[in-house]
C-alpha cells in the first residue's frame, strides 16, 4: 500500500498539481487519468522516486520512501513511456540483460512462453531495431515479468498495442492483482481490469 | 548487497587509491616543471645546438657590452656559462641578481634570444638599502 | 547569529542593512589606500617606481584565489547540506573572481614587461592563474547553459569543487618548481621580505579591496536572490 | 557461506551484464570505433602535410601532436558516452536494480576506455613506425598513453555526465574537460621528450593522477548521473 500526501509537482515555472492525497491499495490496479499535460507521467516519476516533489511525502510500509529509498527500489517495476530496449541487440539478449540485471531466477523456457504467448516468438533473434514499434512495446512489457517484482508503475504501457495484445496484457495485470500485487498505470486506451479505481487528476488541476 | 554497502566498498578502494596518488607525489617533490634549468643541471653534449632555458646569478664584474652586444655570465656558484645577447635588457637586470636565460646553447656559450629577469622576494625603500650598503650590513642571500 | 552567511533572507536583510557603511568604507579605504601607495610610499630599491604596481596586482591576486575557496566551500556546504544559499553565492560571485584574476593578470604583465623584460611566460605560476581565470569563465558558462536552472547550479557547483585542486597549485607552484614568478613575500610570517613602509601601503591596499570585495558580493547577491524572488513569483 | 558466495556471483554478473552489453552494442555497430580510429590517422596526415618534408620538425613535434589529438579524439566521444543511456530511460531502470550508481560509474569507466581508447593505444606503435620515432621514446609514449588514456577517459564521463541534461550547447563539453587535461599532457610530454631519471619522476605524478581521477570519477559521475536523473 501506498500513500501520497499532499504532493505538488512543478515544471519549469507551471505548478502541475497542487496538494493531492491518494491511497494504493494491493490488489487494486490504480488507473490515472487526466488530459495531457496535467501531470501524469510527472506523479508516476514521482512515485517512482525519478523526480522530487516540490512538496509532500510518499509513504510505503508506514515510512517516508525517501528515508527507505533501496528497499523501495527493490520491489518496483517502472515502465516508462519510452523504451529502454537496445535498439542493436536481439529481442533474446535485451531480455537475457534485463533478467542478469535484476538477479532475476527466470528460466528460459519461461522467455519462450512469455514470447510465444505476445506473438513474438518468430522475432527472438530478431534485432529490435526491425520490429515495429507495437513490437516492441510488447518486448518492454515482458519485464513485468522477467523483474518478478511486487509493484508496477506503468506510463502509457499499451501505446501503439493492438486490441488482442491490450486484453493480454489487461490479463497479464489481473493476474498480478490476484497475487495481492500493486499496479499504477496510466492509459487512453481503456482496459478489461477486473479491479480499478481511477485517479483523475484534471479535478487537481492547479491554476 | 545493500546500496550503503557498495558505496562503503568504494569508499574504501577511493581511499587507497587517493593514498596510493598521495605517496607518488609525496616521494616525488623535486625535479620537473622546469622554466629553466641551472648552469649544473645542463648538459653541455646532451643540450648542445638545442634551445635552452638557463637560470642563475649574473656573475659580478662579467657584463660588458661590445658592438651593441651584451655579454656576461651566469652562475649558480658552481658552473658557469657565457651569454651573449643582442637587445633591450629588462630593468631589473643587474650584476649579483637572478636572471633567466632562453637561447640556442653553443658548448658553454648561450646565444640568447631574450633575456629574463628574476627578481627576489625582497621589497624595501630603496632609500633604507643605500644606508644598509654604507653601514656594510648589506647581506643578500640571493 | 552567524545564520545570514547561509540563508538568503537574512543575508539580504543584513546587506541591505549594512548597505551603507559597506560602501563608504570601502570608498575611503579605496582613497587611502591608494593615495598611500602611489603617492606616499617609497620606492623600491630595485625596482623604483614600478613597485607600485604591486599594491594592486598583489591584492588583486589573493582576491582572485581567495574568491574561488569561498565558492567552494559554499559549494561544499551546498551540495551536502542542500544549502541553496551556496548556489546563489557561487552563481553570484564567479564574475566577481573573473574580474579580480582579469586584474591580477593584466597588472602583472604591465609589470613583467619592464622588469622580466616579457608580458607573458609560461611558467606554472602564470599558467595556473590563467586555468584559474578559464575556471571562472567555465562556471560562468555552466550556470547559464542549462534549460533547467537549478539543474545547471548543481552541475556548475560540481565544477567549482573539481577545480578546487587548482588552488593549492597555484599557492605552492612557486615553492615546487623554478618559476620566473618570485615566491610569496608575505608568507613568511616571522620575517615578511618587506619593508615595514611598503607593507603598510600593502596592508591597507589589501583591507580595501577586500571590502570593495564584500561590497561587490552583497550586491552581486542581492540581486541574485532578486533574480530568484522573481521567477519563484512567475 | 556458499548462500553468500552465491549472492555476489550473481550481484557481479548483474554488474558485468551492463559492461558486455555496451561493449556488445558497440561491436555490433564498429562504424564509430573505426571512425575514430580513421579521424586520429587522418589528423596525423593533416598535421604531416602542415609542416611540411622536414623530417627533424616532424619529429620534433609528432609526438606532443599525437598527444593533443588524443585528447581532441576523447572530446568528440563525450556526447556518446552517457547519453544513449540517459535518453532511453535505461539509467532510470538501474535505479531499481539493487546497483549503486558510484559501480555503475566504475564500469562506465572500463567499458569506455576499452571501447574508444583501447582502439587508440593499438594503432599507436604502428603509427609511430610510420612516422620513424626512435623506439625508446616509442615506448615511453605507449607507457603514458596507456596510463594517461584511463584519466582522459574519466574526465570524458566527468564532463558526459555533467551535460546529460544540455542537448544545445554540445561543445560545452569539451571546453570541461581540456583545461582538466592540461596536467596529463604536461606531464606525459615530459615524460617522453626528458631523459631517463625525469622520466620516472615525470611517470610517477602522471600515476598519481591516475589514480587521483580513479577515486574520485566514479563519485563525481555518479553525482552528476543522479542530479539529472531526478530532472
Amino acid at each position: 500500500m501506498i500513500l501520497a500526501s499532499n504532493i505538488s509537482c512543478k515544471r519549469g515555472n507551471n505548478l502541475i498539481f497542487e496538494n493531492l492525497n491518494f491511497k494504493i491499495e494491493d490488489g487494486v490496479a490504480t488507473i490515472i487519468s487526466g488530459k495531457n499535460g496535467s501531470g501524469k507521467t510527472s506523479l508516476l516519476r514521482i512515485l517512482a522516486n525519478l523526480l522530487k516533489p516540490k512538496k509532500g511525502d510518499i509513504i510505503w510500509k508506514g515510512k517516508s520512501i525517501y528515508k527507505n529509498i533501496d528497499e523501495y527500489h527493490k520491489e518496483l517495476t517502472y515502465i516508462a513511456d519510452i523504451n529502454c530496449s537496445k535498439e542493436n541487440l536481439s529481442v533474446y539478449e535485451n531480455m537475457k540483460f534485463w533478467k542478469n540485471l535484476y538477479k532475476s531466477s527466470i528460466s528460459n523456457d519461461l522467455f519462450l512462453k512469455l514470447l510465444s504467448n505476445i506473438d513474438l516468438d518468430n522475432y527472438i533473434n530478431e534485432r529490435v531495431k526491425n520490429l515495429s514499434s507495437g513490437q516492441k512495446r510488447k518486448l518492454e512489457l515482458t519485464r513485468l515479468i522477467i523483474e518478478e517484482r511486487h509493484t508496477w508503475i506503468l506510463d502509457e504501457p499499451f501505446l501503439g498495442l493492438d486490441q488482442h495484445s491490450v486484453s493480454i496484457i489487461g490479463q497479464t495485470i489481473s493476474d498480478h492483482l490476484k497475487q495481492k500485487g500493486t499496479v499504477i498505470l496510466s492509459s487512453h486506451i481503456p482496459v478489461n481490469i477486473t479491479n480499478k479505481t481511477y485517479i483523475d487528476l484534471d479535478l487537481h488541476e492547479s491554476n | 548487497m545493500s546500496k550503503r554497502f557498495q558505496r562503503v566498498l568504494v569508499v574504501i578502494f577511493s581511499l587507497i587509491f587517493l593514498l596510493a596518488s598521495a605517496l607518488l607525489i609525496l616521494f616525488n617533490v623535486k625535479s620537473n616543471i622546469v622554466f629553466f634549468l641551472t648552469p649544473s643541471e645542463l648538459q653541455i653534449e646532451k643540450h648542445n645546438n638545442t634551445i635552452v632555458r638557463v637560470g642563475g646569478m649574473v656573475k659580478e664584474n662579467s657584463y660588458s657590452t661590445y658592438n651593441n652586444i651584451k655579454k656576461f655570465i651566469i652562475t649558480d656558484n658552481e658552473k658557469e656559462i657565457f651569454v651573449n645577447y643582442e637587445g633591450i635588457l629588462p630593468d631589473l637586470f643587474k650584476e649579483k641578481s637572478g636572471v633567466v636565460v632562453e637561447g640556442k646553447l653553443i658548448n658553454d656559450n648561450l646565444n640568447a634570444s631574450k633575456v629574463f629577469a628574476k627578481h627576489d622576494e625582497n621589497y624595501m625603500p630603496a632609500t633604507i638599502s643605500d644606508k644598509l650598503k654604507e653601514k656594510g650590513f648589506w647581506n643578500k642571500n640571493y | 547569529m552567524f545564520s545570514f552567511l547561509y540563508n538568503p533572507g537574512k543575508f539580504f536583510i543584513a546587506a541591505e542593512k549594512s548597505h551603507n557603511y559597506i560602501k563608504m568604507t570601502a570608498i575611503y579605504l579605496m582613497i587611502i589606500g591608494i593615495l598611500y601607495a602611489l603617492v606616499f610610499s617609497p620606492d623600491d630599491y630595485q625596482q623604483g617606481f614600478t613597485v607600485k604596481i604591486m599594491f594592486i596586482h598583489v591584492p588583486a591576486a589573493w582576491l582572485a584565489m581567495f574568491t574561488y575557496a569561498l565558492m567552494t566551500i559554499y559549494g561544499i556546504l551546498a551540495l551536502s547540506f542542500k544549502i541553496t544559499f551556496g548556489y546563489i553565492f557561487i552563481k553570484a560571485v564567479a564574475p566577481i573572481g573573473l574580474i579580480f584574476t582579469l586584474m591580477c593578470l593584466i597588472t602583472g604583465s604591465i609589470w613583467g614587461k619592464p622588469m622580466w623584460g616579457t608580458w607573458w611566460v609560461w611558467d606554472a605560476r602564470l599558467t595556473s592563474v590563467l586555468i584559474l581565470g578559464i575556471f571562472y569563465i567555465i562556471i560562468m558558462i555552466l550556470n547559464r547553459s542549462f534549460d533547467d536552472i537549478e539543474n545547471g547550479e548543481k552541475i556548475s557547483t560540481i565544477f567549482v569543487l573539481l577545480g578546487s585542486i587548482n588552488l593549492p597549485i597555484i599557492k605552492f607552484s612557486v615553492d615546487w618548481w623554478n618559476t620566473l614568478h618570485q615566491p610569496a613575500s608575505i608568507s613568511k610570517l616571522a620575517s615578511p621580505s618587506i619593508e615595514i613602509s611598503l607593507l603598510l601601503p600593502l596592508i591597507v591596499m589589501t583591507i580595501a579591496f577586500k571590502v570593495l570585495f564584500l561590497f561587490l558580493i552583497s550586491l552581486r547577491v542581492r540581486a541574485e536572490i532578486n533574480i530568484r524572488k522573481q521567477i519563484l513569483k512567475e | 557461506m556458499s548462500q553468500i558466495n552465491k549472492n555476489l556471483f550473481i550481484f557481479f554478473k548483474s554488474i558485468l551484464s551492463i559492461s558486455f552489453r555496451d561493449i556488445k552494442i558497440q561491436f555490433r555497430n564498429m562504424s564509430y570505433i573505426y571512425s575514430i580510429m580513421i579521424f586520429f590517422i587522418m589528423i596525423i596526415l593533416i598535421f604531416i602535410f602542415a609542416i611540411g618534408p622536414d623530417e627533424e620538425q616532424l619529429k620534433v613535434y609528432l609526438i606532443p601532436i599525437l598527444w593533443s589529438i588524443l585528447i581532441l579524439c576523447s572530446c568528440i566521444s563525450i556526447n556518446n558516452l552517457l547519453k544513449d543511456d540517459y535518453l532511453d530511460g535505461n539509467f532510470g531502470i538501474y535505479q531499481f536494480t539493487g546497483i549503486s550508481f558510484e559501480l555503475i560509474a566504475i564500469s562506465k569507466i572500463f567499458t569506455s576506455w576499452i571501447l574508444y581508447q583501447l582502439p587508440i593505444l593499438i594503432l599507436m606503435p604502428f603509427i609511430a613506425f610510420i612516422i620513424e620515432i626512435n623506439e625508446t621514446k616509442i615506448f615511453h609514449l605507449i607507457i603514458t598513453i596507456a596510463i594517461g588514456s584511463p584519466i582522459l577517459t574519466v574526465f570524458t564521463l566527468i564532463s558526459s555526465a555533467m551535460m546529460l541534461t544540455n542537448s544545445k550547447n554540445l561543445i560545452l563539453g569539451s571546453i570541461i574537460m581540456i583545461p582538466l587535461c592540461i596536467p596529463v599532457i604536461i606531464f606525459s610530454i615530459g615524460a617522453i621528450t626528458n631523459d631517463q631519471e625525469l622520466f620516472t619522476a615525470q611517470i610517477n605524478i602522471l600515476l598519481s593522477i591516475f589514480f587521483a581521477s580513479l577515486a574520485i570519477g566514479p563519485w563525481v559521475i555518479s553525482g552528476c548521473i543522479k542530479i539529472a536523473l531526478k530532472n
